[in-house]
Formats: structure tokens, sequence, C-alpha cells
């Protein structure tokens, strides 16, 4: 609809799109691979909002500023252990401790920041039983606090770029290379995925989630700790993130700067939504199809500026068609 | 317009904070009903209820007059110079007001929470700078003209925005008000003929010019912009005022209260949530016109979210779902940073941090009051406290006691 | 309850961790013959260990025997605070310099120094331009930085006849607008491009061009006098975004077209990031980059990447004139940043103007208009419309984790 | 009217309305078919969830001008076919018809305006309007200003606000909360709610007025109340549909009864037969239907 009425607009000497199908046609395989390394990433953080989400009902605005919590420390440890803009020559064994160790850093940072968040933000909020229009503005302002925090101690530049170790390419597929790096990230988020999937559906806190998820009230009452049961989801979310951050910054080791998360976060809610928020294999899925979406997109269009009207009009056009996304919520709610 | 018939002919600050008083005074004594809706200026509504009409009436003309004398009077303490212009301070204060007045009707009448409001003022800086600057290959109309016709088309743009999204649940449609934020501003870079940070330059005015050849409503001459601005906030707050008290208004509250509820007391909450977002998307676009006609050029640089959210913080400061309320938010909000402009650098720490708090503590805002939603509720509000006063009095006297009262 | 999740999170890194070592023992080719990117184009241009300042430059110390009014006032405008910041203050610095410098030599002629914000944001600057032009104190302007608000606000001061000199707006259309008020101390976007494109075909001898433009007016500008001087050594173009992180996409088609050079037309904040990603998947040529790299930023950011990385600047190695980079370092205590000269230059010609006794705003801005002199950086002489008449165009290189200059380069 | 509601301030009894604030609650609308004949007629109606049979194959009718009740154990889906025919379901198959005009499938605030008004179960008010308020906007859907016509304080605005008051006055003297017409919805004490909750659903000039648990959480004397309210409304023109749990009201107000069980219809008669149906009393004392059988 939009794009009709532009070309109403006075002509220029200039097309203003352009598709390049040759070179979608060359790249796609590596295109494909940076997609699904990235979208794991969107995936991992897409999680946070989609459990939430479950539980609360609530867009977790600040969600971003959670993960770009855990990027910051990421960034503190390396340049605590030395790391500096080259990689180190470090036997295999002391990386994979150093890189263990941001791992646990930044989930703690995450974690906490989650933790901090609900006790600080939302719950007094809960305590009064606050509309939901309320929660939704005190989470952007949220939002903008922890972002312009970080702005007023670190200041707007990006902090300098730590390298962990050089990523190699390891095979070849389709003539194209595929880098150890990206393989970790993928399967590692992977994995992550799996086990909070398994968390959520075996264990006995899982079942409590799911229980508040469907009926908070009647959850109450057959004995589930609701309070717990949030401030659990939260921190689950805020681990997930933390994850996240290590790979991201692994793989941007510019990209820790205090709005850092802001995009990468409404990109990553809008791939639980695409998924189907709720949902905890809809998240993988929204962010594997953002991912993939994006790249490919900007390789189609030659401007990466186009990546993000695509990713809208789409989740737009999922919402109208499958309001529930595309695998439908299933942590919770069957209610509209 | 309201001055024919209304009880309330002049529909501003104090009237709704009287209406919310009589609201309260309604209340049978010892519900804490009075004491929770009243804000921090609450004795101040109290007062003005207190006062004969003519007296409001006078007063409120003072507060018009000083209104439009505030760019020349230009008070010591509140003046935003050394560092900037007070006129012009006004104007962007004045803008701001109207912005958050705008989207008060989305976001407090109809509890739509809109995060991509900065679009529609985008739209409506485009479509001025379009059909004004000498930059561009549209046709050019002068610059008053424009005015209609960026709130025609913005309105066009909140319907387009609005029908497929107002279906959805009021949470999404937050996420896809901010997507649709971010596409206007890229589609700005993206299409040529928007040219994108290089603009358009030398936007329209309204005509006239000094004793020395410069335009009046020239870019540095606060004072005209202002007038002009507060002149046309009045007239929307009248306007607004005007939808509040009747069937529209109420059905945007009730829509808000419990959408459901409204749906089954007959209210069709589709067409008005697309009334209100096309409303508000007009009063965002007459802000844009009017914000771009000032500055005299317009580029792509400054509609980023990050504004959209100062918006919403404007409206929710002030109080949302209330006119005066969402004024003193929008002006505080542009007043803050170009008063204290050592301070300007955390203006979104700051804001940031009053949503959050606000919300928390207050979440009615600065000014707590509530709308006004019968055209002539007044009268039978009058006659109920005069009814249940002259009860209370009987009941008193009743014992054959003579009431102190 | 938590401990077991945090078991299961550690478990997972585990596995991953194990993963890893099998990918490191796997013996990884050499990244240099590995993947894309078109021959060795390692051109050693040695970098510059001084300049040449011109002998008699204009210095703002004067001869010390200038007198003015106590109100004589210059005065920065543009960005303090917000995003844009540090060029701001990289500017003003510069300026407060020269005027320390002034006064300090001229007892009987203290110049006042103000300065306004307007957070580089067009719908801002009217208010504190207006604001400095109201002041009658207030003679000459260093500012705005900014294009767009210098579009913005040129107009203000063409009413009040206020001269101002910006130190950094490149925009070439800036000067088409007629005013007489507008002087631009360095040369435009459409002075670097050709000069660039010069560069990189010429002595960086790149055979396959890659160009990479952002979403600026200043990227999107600069990239078009680039492209059209790159000519046939253009192999391929590609647009990102402000803001953007992630350029796989990008960078595959670069790594497919065996670029061997890529030319990034945008800021640092974007293309370090780029520039990182691009070496990380195993581009061996040439990085270039215009005065928006140009900044310790980018060395900070894109790390070890950097090395491959070549600049070109309108401006001039302000580090490299021994008198400036020390007095500023004494004064700020930091490094000159970029367009730190421009502003200690145009705040010089300024009070150059004050000192020979023109200290109304009508005969200071005829000073400037006629005004041919030697400044630290380069001659300042301008033509009708603003525009300086021979800026140089400097290129530079990365260092052992410096920026240094190569010397003038599209000559 | 001010005068009538300051004479009448304290009639507070249900029983004896004030003749005039009856006539000024009075319903003003038209309909086409007369006393005694069905106004609505619910055919066939069945209503499944997933796999889920909520509701299989219910029919009934509500004649004009008595009060039916609609009974049944927990679960029996009295709110399902509540839902089902105010338009919050859509209902699997069957249909429901109004005066003989099929009413699935329009939108709810147009079924609300064809002329059938609910209240809720679990009272949902505006709480951030007056009670005035709250029953003026029932009565805006007999309204036909335009947003323009409101912006611009068009006659016929002016018109409907004036009269607006006076209705929505009498409808809350009606009630008996007009005494608190300017007290904020969430502020009123329960009962007041409950009764506002009528009086806002009267507004829309309802044909048939359908009340969804009205006396929950009401004690005997309140109860009482109540069950006067009903007749009254009745009286005063409209056609009542009572979901109820409280057998000894539903005995006591209505003309007929519907009962359900387990979502269908097994029994439909007056309150005397219902009373002695074995089948209802098996359903309610919750034998098991072989043993009765």
């Amino acid at each position: 609809m939009i794009p009709t009425l532009l070309t109403m607009l006075p002509a220029d000497d200039s097309t203003w799109i352009t598709f390049d199908i040759p070179s979608l046609m060359q790249n796609f395989w590596s295109a494909t691979f940076d997609g699904l390394t990235f979208g794991s990433i969107y995936a991992l953080v897409a999680l946070g909002y989609t459990l939430v989400y479950g539980v609360l009902n609530l867009i977790n605005f600040a969600h971003s500023e959670v993960f770009i919590m855990g990027c910051y420390g990421v960034f503190f440890t390396l340049s605590y252990l030395g790391f500096g803009p080259s990689a180190p020559n470090l036997s295999v064994g002391a990386i994979i401790a150093n890189l263990l160790l941001a791992l646990v850093v930044a989930i703690c940072a995450s974690a906490l920041t989650a933790f901090l968040l609900e006790r600080l933000a939302y719950r007094p909020l809960r305590k009064r039983n606050a509309p939901r229009l309320v929660f939704l503005i005190t989470a952007i302002g949220a939002s903008f606090t922890i972002q312009y925090t970080i702005f007023a101690v670190r200041g707007p530049n990006p902090e300098p770029a730590l390298t962990m170790f050089k990523s190699n390419p390891i095979f070849e597929v389709f003539g194209t290379f595929i880098y150890d790096q990206q393989l970790i990230i993928v399967i590692a988020a992977v994995i992550m995925m799996v086990i909070t999937e398994r968390f959520i559906s075996k264990s006995r806190t899982g079942r409590g989630i799911r229980a508040v998820a469907q009926d908070p009230d009647t959850a109450t009452l057959m004995g589930v700790n609701k309070e717990k049961i949030i401030i659990t989801t939260f921190v689950i979310g805020g681990i997930l993130a933390g994850a996240a951050a290590l790979f991201y910054v692994m793989k941007i080791p510019s990209g820790v700067q205090y709005n850092g998360g802001f995009i990468l976060g409404i990109k990553a809610f809008a791939a639980a939504v695409l998924g189907g928020i709720g949902n905890v294999r809809g998240a993988l899925l929204g962010g594997l199809l953002l991912g993939l979406i994006g790249n490919y997109g900007q390789i189609l269009l030659g401007n990466s500026q186009w990546t993000d009207v695509v990713a809208f009009l789409v989740l737009v056009l999922v919402l109208l068609v499958r309001p529930e996304g595309i695998l439908g919520t299933s942590l919770g709610r069957s209610k509209a | 317009m309201s001055m024919v018939d209304g009880p309330t002919p002049l529909h501003t600050a104090k009237a709704d904070q009287a209406a919310e008083d009589r609201g309260a005074v309604g209340t049978p004594p010892g519900s804490s009903a009075a004491a929770r809706r009243s804000g921090w200026f609450g004795g101040l509504g109290e007062k003005w209820q207190a006062l004969p009409r003519q007296k409001q009436w006078l007063f409120l003309i003072l507060v018009v007059i000083l209104a439009y004398l505030l760019p020349i009077i230009n008070p010591p303490l509140i003046s935003t110079e050394p560092g900037n212009d007070f006129p012009l301070a006004c104007q962007t204060m004045a803008v701001w007001a109207l912005v958050a007045v705008g989207l008060n009707i989305v976001i407090g009448y109809a509890g739509l929470l809109d995060l991509g409001y900065i679009a529609f003022f985008a739209v409506g800086s485009y479509v001025t700078a379009m059909l004004t600057s000498p930059d561009s290959t549209f046709l050019k109309i002068p610059y008053l003209w424009t005015i209609p016709v960026a709130m025609a088309v913005t309105m066009f743009f909140g319907v387009l925005l609005g029908v497929p999204t107002l279906r959805l649940r009021g949470d999404y449609l937050a996420i896809v008000t901010l997507g649709f934020g971010e596409i206007v501003r890229i589609l700005a870079t993206i299409i040529p003929a928007l040219k994108g940070q290089v603009g358009f330059q030398n936007i329209g005015h309204p005509p006239g010019t000094d004793a020395s050849g410069i335009p009046i409503f020239s870019n540095s001459n606060g004072t005209p912009w202002y007038w002009l601005t507060l002149t046309i906030l009045i007239i929307v707050l009248l306007l607004a005022g005007n939808l509040e008290r009747s069937r529209v208004g109420r059905n945007w509250i009730a829509i808000r209260e419990d959408e459901d509820a409204a749906e089954t007391m007959g209210v069709p909450t589709f067409k008005y949530k697309v009334w209100a977002f096309a409303i508000g998307a007009g009063v965002g676009g007459l802000s844009g016109a009017l914000m771009s006609g000032q500055v005299g050029f317009v580029s792509n640089a400054k509609f980023d979210v990050v504004t959209s959210i100062l918006f919403v913080a404007a409206v929710v400061l002030g109080g949302a779902g209330n006119k005066v309320g969402a004024i003193l938010g929008g002006a505080l909000v542009a007043y803050i940073p170009l008063r204290f402009t050592s301070i300007a650098e955390y203006k979104y720490l700051i804001f940031g941090l009053v949503l959050v708090v606000v919300m928390i503590y207050r979440s009615h805002g600065l000014l707590a009051a509530r709308q006004q939603l019968l055209a002539y509720g007044q009268k039978a509000y009058a006659a109920v406290k005069a009814s249940s006063d002259a009860k209370a009095a009987k009941a008193k006297t009743g014992p054959g006691k003579e009431a102190a009262s | 309850m938590y401990r077991k999740k945090v078991m299961t999170t550690l478990a997972a890194a585990a596995t991953l961790g194990m993963l890893m070592a099998g990918c490191a023992n796997q013996a990884a080719p050499e990244s240099s013959s590995s993947a894309g990117g078109g021959g060795s184009t390692a051109v050693n241009i040695p970098a510059l260990t001084s300049i040449e300042t011109p002998k008699d430059a204009v210095l703002p110390a004067g001869d010390g025997k200038a007198t003015c009014a106590a109100t004589t006032t210059l005065a920065y405008i543009g960005a303090e605070t917000g995003a844009n910041a540090q060029l701001g203050i990289n500017i003003f610095n510069g300026v407060q310099l020269a005027i320390d410098q002034h006064n300090k030599a001229n007892a009987g002629c203290q110049v006042q120094f103000k300065k306004f914000d307007t957070e580089g944001d067009p719908n801002k600057a009217t208010g504190p331009v207006t604001q400095a032009t109201k002041e009658a104190g207030i003679i000459g302007v260093v500012g705005l930085p900014f294009s767009g608000e210098s579009k913005a606000t040129g107009n203000i001061f063409e009413q009040q006849k206020l001269v101002h000199i910006t130190p950094a707006a490149t925009n070439p259309t800036l000067t088409d607008n007629g005013w007489t008020t507008f002087f631009r101390g360095l040369g435009n976007d459409a002075v670097q491009g050709p000069a660039a494109a010069k560069f990189i075909t010429g002595k960086l001898g790149a055979k396959k061009v890659y160009l990479v433009q952002d979403d600026s007016d200043y990227g999107i500008g600069l990239g078009k006098t680039t492209s059209d001087g790159l000519g046939s050594a253009l192999i391929g173009t590609d647009k990102v975004t402000t803001g953007q992180k992630d350029f796989s996409a990008t960078i595959s088609k670069i790594m497919n077209s065996k670029a061997d050079a890529v030319f990034y037309s945008g800021y640092y904040a974007e293309g370090a990031p780029f520039d990182q990603q691009l070496v990380a998947k195993g581009f061996t040529g040439t990085f270039i980059g215009p005065d928006g790299l140009k900044d310790d930023q980018f060395i900070k950011q894109a790390g070890d990447a950097s090395s491959n990385a070549f600049f070109t600047c309108p401006c001039i190695p302000g580090e490299l004139i021994p008198t400036f980079e020390s007095a500023y370092k004494a004064a700020n205590n930091m490094e000159p940043g970029t367009y730190s000269i421009e502003g200690y230059d145009a705040a010089t010609v300024l009070l150059a103007g004050i000192d020979a006794g023109n200290q109304d705003r009508a005969k200071l801005l005829s000073w400037v208009k006629s005004y041919d002199k030697d400044g630290l950086s380069k001659h300042y002489k301008w033509n009708d419309k603003g525009e300086l008449q021979a800026p140089t165009v400097y290129g530079y290189k990365v260092e052992n984790g410096k920026i240094v200059p190569i010397g003038a380069i599209g000559e | 009217m001010t005068e009538s509601t300051e004479e009448t301030g304290r009639h507070a009894g249900i029983p004896g309305v004030d003749a005039d604030v009856a006539e000024a609650a009075a319903a003003e609308r038209d309909i086409a078919v007369k006393v005694g004949d069905d106004l609505i007629e619910v055919k066939n109606l069945t209503v499944k969830f997933g796999g889920l049979l909520a509701l299989d194959n219910v029919s009934f009718t509500i004649k004009r001008g008595e009060i039916l009740g609609l009974i049944g154990p927990n679960g029996a889906g009295k709110t399902t076919c509540f839902n089902a025919m105010t338009g919050v379901y859509k209902p699997t198959s069957g249909q429901v018809l109004l005066e003989g005009r099929v009413l699935n499938g329009l939108k709810q605030h147009k079924i609300t305006r064809a002329g059938l008004a609910r209240t809720f179960q679990n009272i949902r008010l505006f709480g951030e309007m007056t009670a005035l308020e709250n029953v003026v906007v029932g009565l805006d859907a007999r309204h036909k200003t335009s947003v323009v016509g409101a912006l611009l304080r068009l006659p016929r605005h002016v018109r409907e606000e004036k009269s607006s008051i006076e209705r929505g006055m009498a409808l809350l003297e009606f009630v008996g909360i007009a005494d608190q017409a300017a007290t904020l919805s969430r502020h009123l004490p329960y009962g007041s709610q409950r009764r506002l909750e009528i009086a806002r659903a009267l507004a829309t000039d309802p044909k048939v007025l359908c009340l969804d648990e009205p006396a929950a959480g009401f004690n005997p004397a309140e109860k009482e109340e109540l069950m006067q309210l009903i007749r009254t409304v009745r009286d005063d023109g409209y056609t009542v549909l009572l979901i109820e749990h409280d057998m000894k009201l539903v005995m006591g107000v209505t003309d007929r009864i519907v009962v359900l069980e387990f979502g269908k219809k097994i029994a439909d008669d007056v309150p005397s037969v219902i009373r002695e149906d074995p089948k209802v009393v098996s359903a309610y004392l919750g034998e098991p239907e072989d043993d009765f059988a």
C-alpha cells in the first residue's frame, strides 16, 4: 500500500529501489550462514521477551538493556583479563576458560539486571494492580533509564573492541566457508534453547511457569508461588540474554555501547512475535527467520535500510494473518 | 464555539480540575476517593471551584493574556537566555504542548500506546516542506494553506496505519507503531524525492515583512510564531474539550477503561479507535507543520524513535487523559533542556527516570485531573449535591439540634 | 533452583568449549590465502613525522599591541552535548586555545568567548543562533559544525550580517544559498571525493574498488563524488545504515567480488565494526575512509583490523604541528582531535581581524571576505561564495595503532 | 427533571418508584411484536470449543414482556449460551433471532443496538467515569452525533447531550442510586455497582435485557430488593433474560425457566412445574442420571 503511494511522489533521476537477483544467487549461502548466526542471537534474546510475556503479558521493553548489561559484563571481564584489540596467542584451554569466565560474568550481570528490574520497577506496579499501559510505559522508562545511565557513565562511544580469538574458516559448504565462530554460536544457542524448552516442559519450576502463564489465579490457588515464578522467569530470561551477549560480543566486538541493545531488542521482540509470543520454539524460528530475512534483504536490495522496513512489514503482515504468530502461543494462553 | 450554550464556556485547565473536584465532592464523606484523586495541586482545584463565575472568567482571561505576553515579559528566572533565545524557546514549548495534546487523545483518552507518534510529526513537516520549499519539485502553495493539507495528509496516514493495526491487541500496537515511526524516517532517507539528510531549505512562512524587509515570521523571530502556535493550541484545546464532553470522548474513555464492556454497551470500538488515531495524527501533523515552518528546514535528522518516546514522557508526566496536564508535560519536557543546558545531556536519563517514578508513585501524572465527559453534567451534579447536602442537613437537624455548619 | 539453571548453562558452555577446541585443532588455513580478497596490496607509504608549517603563518597572539573593547566577543555555536558532542568539543577547545593565546599576548584586548549548544540538531539550532545574533558584543562566530544545522540557520547570520566560519560542515550545497556571511574553513565533499579516488587508484594502486556508503548526507555525497572519480575501477557499491552493527551481507558481497580495496563513505561508528568484520572474514586488501573515519575511535573499535586502513581528510594533521599539539595538550589534557586545528585557525582569522581594528560585525565580515594569509594548517583565502580557494586533502594511515599522516594527496 | 430528583431523592426503596421516574426511565423504542409473542428465538444453538461441546443444539424462545430464567448447575453452559447470544462467541451452528432478524455474525455493538443488552457477572463498569457518565455511554448507543457534530457542537449534539442528562439521571433514580450520580463508579459500593450495571444496560434501550447473575454477592435483603427492581423493569416494558444461580431468586421472579445441563436443554416451563421436575431436581442434587431413570 505504502509503496504504491510513494510511486506517486515526483520522479527523481535515481531509482530508490532495485532488486539485485544475481547478487542474491551468488551470495545466497554465505548470507544464509551469517543470517543463521545472527538469527541465533536474536532467538536467545527473543526467549527473554517470550517468557516474560508468557507469564506477565508484558512486553518487557527493558529486556534489551538486560542484554546490553551482559555485553558490558563480557567487556569488563575481557578487559580485566587483559584482552586487547588483537587476539592473544592462547592455548585452547585458556581460551575456553576465559570464555567461560566471561559467560558467567555476563550471565550474572544480565540476570541481576533482570532481577532488579522486576523488583524495582514491575513489582510495585503488580502490587497495586496497575493497568497494562502503566506496565508498558514503566518498561519503556526503565529501558531509557538504564541506557542513559550507561551513557552518563561510559559516554556515547562504543567500548574499544576486544578480540577473544581469531575466527577461522573450518570447512567449506556450497563454496562458502563456515567459520568456527559461526558454528559455536549456532550450536551453543540451539543447545541452550533445547535446555530451556526441556526445563519449561519437564521441571517443577517449569510447570509452575506454565501454570502461571495459563491462569495466574488458579495457579496461586494450586499452591504455586506466583511471585517466585515471576522472578524466576525474569532471571531465566536474563541468563539467556547474558549468553546472547557473549556471542554478540564475539561476533561484533565493538557492539558494546549504551544504546547497542535497543534496535537488537526490538528485532528480537519482533522475532518472538513472529514465531508466536510465549512459544519457546517460536522464538527460535522467529529469530532465525528474521536473521535470514535481514541478510537476504540487504543483498537483494543492496541497502540495509530496507531490511528494517521489510522486517517490520513482514511482522505486521504475519500479525494480520495470524495474530498468534507462526507457531501460535503455547506457553500460556489460548485466549486471544 | 462553545461560547454559545455550554455551562463552562471556556474549557481549560482549571475547568477540568473543577470538574474533578465536583466529582469528588459527590462522594460520601469519609470515603478516600476525594483524597486519592486530588493531585499535588488538588487544593487549587477546590479553591477554583469556590470562586464565583465572573472571577473564574477573569482569571482565565488573565492566564491567556499572560501566556501571550510570555515572550515579551521574558521573566528573568524562567528565561532560557543567555543560552537560548526565549521567544523561540516559547515557540518550541508551544509546539511540544500541541504534540502532547494530540498524543494525549491517543494515549490518554483512547488508551492506545502509540510509540511512533513522531512519524505523524514527520509527515506533517514533510508535507509543509514539500509544498513550500524551493528544493522540492512539487507544486507550491502558500504556507498557511499547508497547515490544513498537512493535517489531512497525516490523518490519512493515521487511518492507513490504524485500520490494519488497531485490530491487534493493545501491546502489539506499541511495537507496530514503533516500527512505523522508524519506517517513515527510513523512507525519508531512501526515497530520493524526500531528500534524506540533505533536506528542504527555505520552507515557507506566513506573509508579511517588517520595515527592514525581513519576514515577520522569520525563523529567528520567535514571538509571532509563538503567538500563531499558541492561538492554534487554544483552538485545538477548545475543540478537544468539545470532543471530550461528547459521546466521542465518553466512548474513548470507555474503550480505555474496558474495551469489551464498551463494545457490549454499543460502542463501535474499532471505529472510535481509528478516529482517535486519526485525530491524534492530525494534531501531530499540525505541530510538525508549525515546527518546520519556524525552523525553515526539514531533514530526516531528528525524527527518531527516541524523540517519540520523549513525546510519550510528556503526556505521561502531565497526566495521561488530561489536556492541561499534557500542555504542562509537553512544555516542561521541551523547557528543561533549553533552560538547564548543563543537564541537557542527561535529559533522556531524567525523563526515563521520570517515566518510571511517575508510573510507580503517581500514575495519574502531575495534574491528577479527570476528564469532564458530559456537556451539561454540572447542573445535574449540582442538583445531586444540593439534595444530598439537604439530606445531610436534615439528618443532622433531625434530632432537634441546630446544626452548627 | 537457580543453581540448576546455572549448572545447565555451564554444561552448555562446556559443550561449546569442547566444540571450539575441536575447531581450533583443525589446522586452519592462513587467512591471507583462504578467502576472497585480491593480491596483497600492502603499499608501503612512509609516514610523515612533521609537516611544513608556513613560515609566516598568522598566529592568534599577533603583535601583542592590539586594543579592543571589553565587550568584544567571539562565539562558538554547535554541539556541546548529545551524541555528536565529541566533534564539538574538539572544535571549541581549538577556539578556546586560540583566544587564550591571543588574550595572553594582548593585555589591551581581552576577547571574550561564548559557547552555544545546538546538540547538532537543526530543530534546536535556531534558538541559540538567534540568541547569539541578538548579543551585540558577538562580532564573529566559529560554527556551525554540521551541514543540517548550518542550512537551518545560515539565513539568520545573513539577516544580522554576522560572519561565521564553519570548521566542519562539508556539504557542497551550503555555499549555494547566496549567503554572504558564510565561510567554510575546509574543503567540501566535492573536493575530497575526487582526491580520494585518485589516491586509491594511484598511490595505493588498487584495481578493483568496492564502495560502501552509509545513509548520511555526508556519506551519500562523498560516495557519489568518489565513485565518479573511481571510474572503471569501481566494481560494486552497497549501502549500510547508521547504527548498523552486523555487516555480514555486505561483506559476503565484497568477498565474492574479489575487490582489493574498499572505500567506506561514512563515519567511524559504522566504519570501524565494518572493517573489523571485513578483516575477520579474511579480507586482505586495503580499507580507505574519509575524514569521518579518521578518529582514534576507529582504531579502538576496529582493533587490529585497522592496520589495513587509510584515510583521506581535507584537514591538516594538527598533531604534527608541534607548537599547536603541545599547547593544545597542555590546555585540554588530550591530543587535538579531528577539526581542532580548523577551529583554532578559524578563530585566528577572526582574532587577527579584531587586532587589525575590525571591531564591529560589518568590518569583521569584510575583513574575512578579503582575507588572504597562511594559517597554521593551510592558506586561507575565500572565493565570493565562501569556499576556500585551494583546500588541500591529506592522506593518513594507521601505523602501530596510531593514525599518522602520509602527506598531501590528490594533487 | 432536577426538581423531580429532589422530590424523590430518597425513594431508595425499589417498591414504589415514582411514577414520573418510571415514565422518564421507560423505554422509547418500538417493538414489532405484541406482548406475549416471541421476541427472541434461539434456534438449535451449538457452540464448540476445540473438541469440547459447550452448547448442544439448544432452542428456546423469549416472549415479549416476560422474565425468563436461564438456570443450570455450574458448567451447564448458561454463560456460554449468553455469550453466543450477545455476540461474544460465534456459534458453531444455529441461530439467534430478534424479532425475526438474525443476530449471529453481527458485531457486538450492532447486536446491542439491535436491542439486546447485557450486564456482566463480574462487574465491568468504566471505573474512571462517574455513575452518570457510565449510564450516558449506554444512552450513546441510540445517539447519532458524529465526530464532526461533536467537534463543532452542532444542534443535534446539543439536543442529545441535554436529553441524555435527563434520561441518565432518571435511570439512576430508577435503579435507586441517583444520589451517587457524581461518584466515580469504582468508588461506588458493591450493591450500587450492580445497580449501575443494570442502569447502564437499560440505557441502551434494549428490547431484551440480559442479566448475568445480578445477585452474585448479595445478602438476602439485597436480593429481595433486586427482585423488586427486576419486576419493575419488566413492568416498565422491558423483556428480561435472567441467568441466575440462586434458585430462590429465580423461582421468585421469573415467569418461565429454561434449564440447561451439560450444554443441553433439559426443561422449559413455568417455575412451579420446574420446581417439581425430577430431571431438574436431579441435576441440582447431582444425582447420576441412570439412578434417576
